[in-house]
């Protein structure tokens, strides 16, 4: 089974051993190493460009989790001294408390959202006094200072908050043909006879769009796929006809023929 | 008598900083303007009926919740005694628009506020501190506002220049968050916008 | 039952933009806070039976008038943006420890969440939900943080007691003893956990 990441990023390396550990229901003893480290490698590509800290975070814990287990594959363990024995149990029991801890305010913390999520639906009054009170309060500027209208401008100007920011805007959009094709590789085979409209539902960019067309014109020119027009302006449907000839352009181990 | 229509009247208006015209209810409820006069007539009755401290007005076109008149006088103790004795947020707000974008009309104002700003025009300019500087030489030749030497007076500055600047792009925190997140090589967050 | 108290109470939340403290609202009426407490109570019950479209909640320890969460539709529609932009998973997992460990320093927090946190602080901070609330007394005199009212009205709680207990998410025993059996550096394999 190949590890899979369901989507959300790891926050840190003690939630992500915990989250490996529990959510694999599987023990140290059985997670190959080399598939956690490909799941997270393929994780780190969904995401578009390199999360430095998540990175780095994920090889501390890698690290963690090889030591454990090479510790358990050493021979011998009737000759080790009970000091060191006592040091290890100390270590895991530390280790133990700090995930239960991550665990806890992890879990706090999604009732936290609930609460907001349920306060949001509720507006408070922010009227304040009406004309009629207006000329009461002796000084309206009572705490108004330049830099609290310099704020309150900055405020305003600054971007309306999203309701999730995702780096995308930033990192240079994800256009390359080569790419494009590595992907039309893995959706066609199962698609059977499928239209360029489909293949394209969920690309938002225009640019993107005509990517995708061109590393179809190029699937096509490599004899992998088949292409019909009813007449001009007509639906393309695209046919997926085989593996002849895309192993050139395509990161050869994600083509599954 | 609490149908769905009169229950968001009543949402809608409690959060409203000002009037609220007829024709925007109605657009918001799907009903017809005149069904929303209706509406707040009912609503209006009501309060009077239970004899609330409140009272549901048609005031400058639109429709919103004050106190009652019997009233004032604990009002008035409130707006003097308690936090209320300083400018609202929205007022706020529309200072500083008119203080660094001046001149400006009030649909400038309500275009950046994102909502509409006459209300606390009028109490600005009551007030003395933004008056009238002219006219947008453009077709409906709006009305443009400034500040007065009153402001400026009460603010301690020499000149409306000697506001602070503004910086160039402030990312909202979020954003900061984000790029951190994601940028960060090591400890140091880079050295942005704080 | 509209009493004089209860219009009071009733016209003064009507002009407040912030929740307003018992107390105040107790030298205003010249009441006992408890009275008023008991007051706001019934007119919360009132409306209620009333099935008004807004309600008076307690919420950052005072009073305040807000739409009923019913008619969160209508309100959406009129105040156009969203109101409130979700917070980070890392956010919000340092608000949560925040919360519950405060006072608290960024050294404890990163000790928690294994991570270095001050760009999560920073942000928390800029969107006004903690603040700093003193000085470690030990070496260093790190700056220690905890919660703001504000963070309470984001939350629609009374009290940061209110939160639930930290207790109700200690992870339950089949969790523990999946960690157990994958950290244990015993002598032989566990039974393969499935």
């Amino acid at each position: 089974m190949p590890y899979t990441v369901s989507t959300p990023v790891f926050e840190g390396p003690f939630d992500l051993l915990l989250h490996l550990i529990t959510r694999q229901q599987v023990d140290l003893w059985e997670i190959s190493l080399a598939d956690i480290v490909d799941g997270y490698v393929a994780t780190l590509e969904e995401m578009r460009g390199l999360d430095l800290e998540a990175a780095t975070e994920f090889l501390l814990i890698a690290a963690v989790l090889l030591e454990l287990k090479a510790r358990r594959l050493l021979p011998g363990r009737d000759d080790v001294e009970l000091d060191e024995e006592l040091a290890l149990w100390e270590e895991r029991d530390l280790l133990l408390a700090r995930l239960l801890e991550c665990k806890t305010f992890k879990d706090a913390s999604g009732a936290m959202v609930r609460l907001m999520d349920a306060a949001d639906l509720a507006w408070p009054r922010t009227a304040g006094p009406d004309d009629r009170f207006s000329g009461l309060a002796p000084d309206l500027l009572a705490g108004v200072t330049p830099g609290r209208l310099r704020d309150t401008m900055e405020a305003l100007l600054a971007p309306r908050p999203l309701a999730r920011v995702l780096l995308d805007h930033v990192a240079p959009v994800r256009a390359s043909v080569r790419d494009a094709v590595a992907d039309l590789i893995e959706e066609l085979p199962g698609a059977g006879r499928v239209s360029f409209a489909r293949l394209t539902a969920g690309v938002t960019g225009r640019l993107e769009i005509i990517v995708r067309f061109l590393a179809l014109l190029e699937l096509y020119k490599r004899g992998a796929v088949d292409l019909e027009q009813a007449g001009t302006f007509g639906e393309l449907r695209v046919l997926w006809l085989g593996a002849v000839g895309v192993e050139a352009g395509a990161p050869a181990e994600e083509y599954q023929g | 008598m609490a149908s769905e229509a009169h229950r968001a009247l009543e949402a809608i208006l409690m959060v409203a900083d000002q009037p609220v015209v007829p024709a925007l209810l109605a657009q918001l409820l799907e009903v017809p303007p005149a069904r929303v006069e209706e509406l707040c007539g009912e609503l209006a009755g009501a309060y009077r009926d239970d004899d609330r401290g409140f009272e549901l007005v048609r005031v400058a076109g639109g429709y919103r919740f004050q106190s009652h008149p019997d009233l004032a006088p604990y009002v008035e103790r409130f707006v003097l005694e308690g936090q209320n004795a300083r400018l609202s947020a929205a007022a706020l707000e529309t200072l500083a628009i008119v203080a660094y974008k001046q001149p400006v009309s009030r649909a400038q104002v309500a275009a950046i506020r994102g909502v509409n700003a006459d209300g606390v025009i009028r109490t600005l300019r009551a007030r003395g501190y933004i008056t009238e500087v002219g006219h947008d030489p453009g077709p409906g030749q709006a009305t443009l506002y400034g500040t007065t030497p009153l402001l400026l007076e009460r603010l301690g500055l020499d000149r409306i220049e000697d506001l602070p600047p503004l910086a160039q792009f402030v990312p909202g925190p979020e954003i900061m968050d984000a790029l951190e997140q994601s940028l960060r090589p090591g400890r140091e967050p880079p050295a942005a916008g704080e």
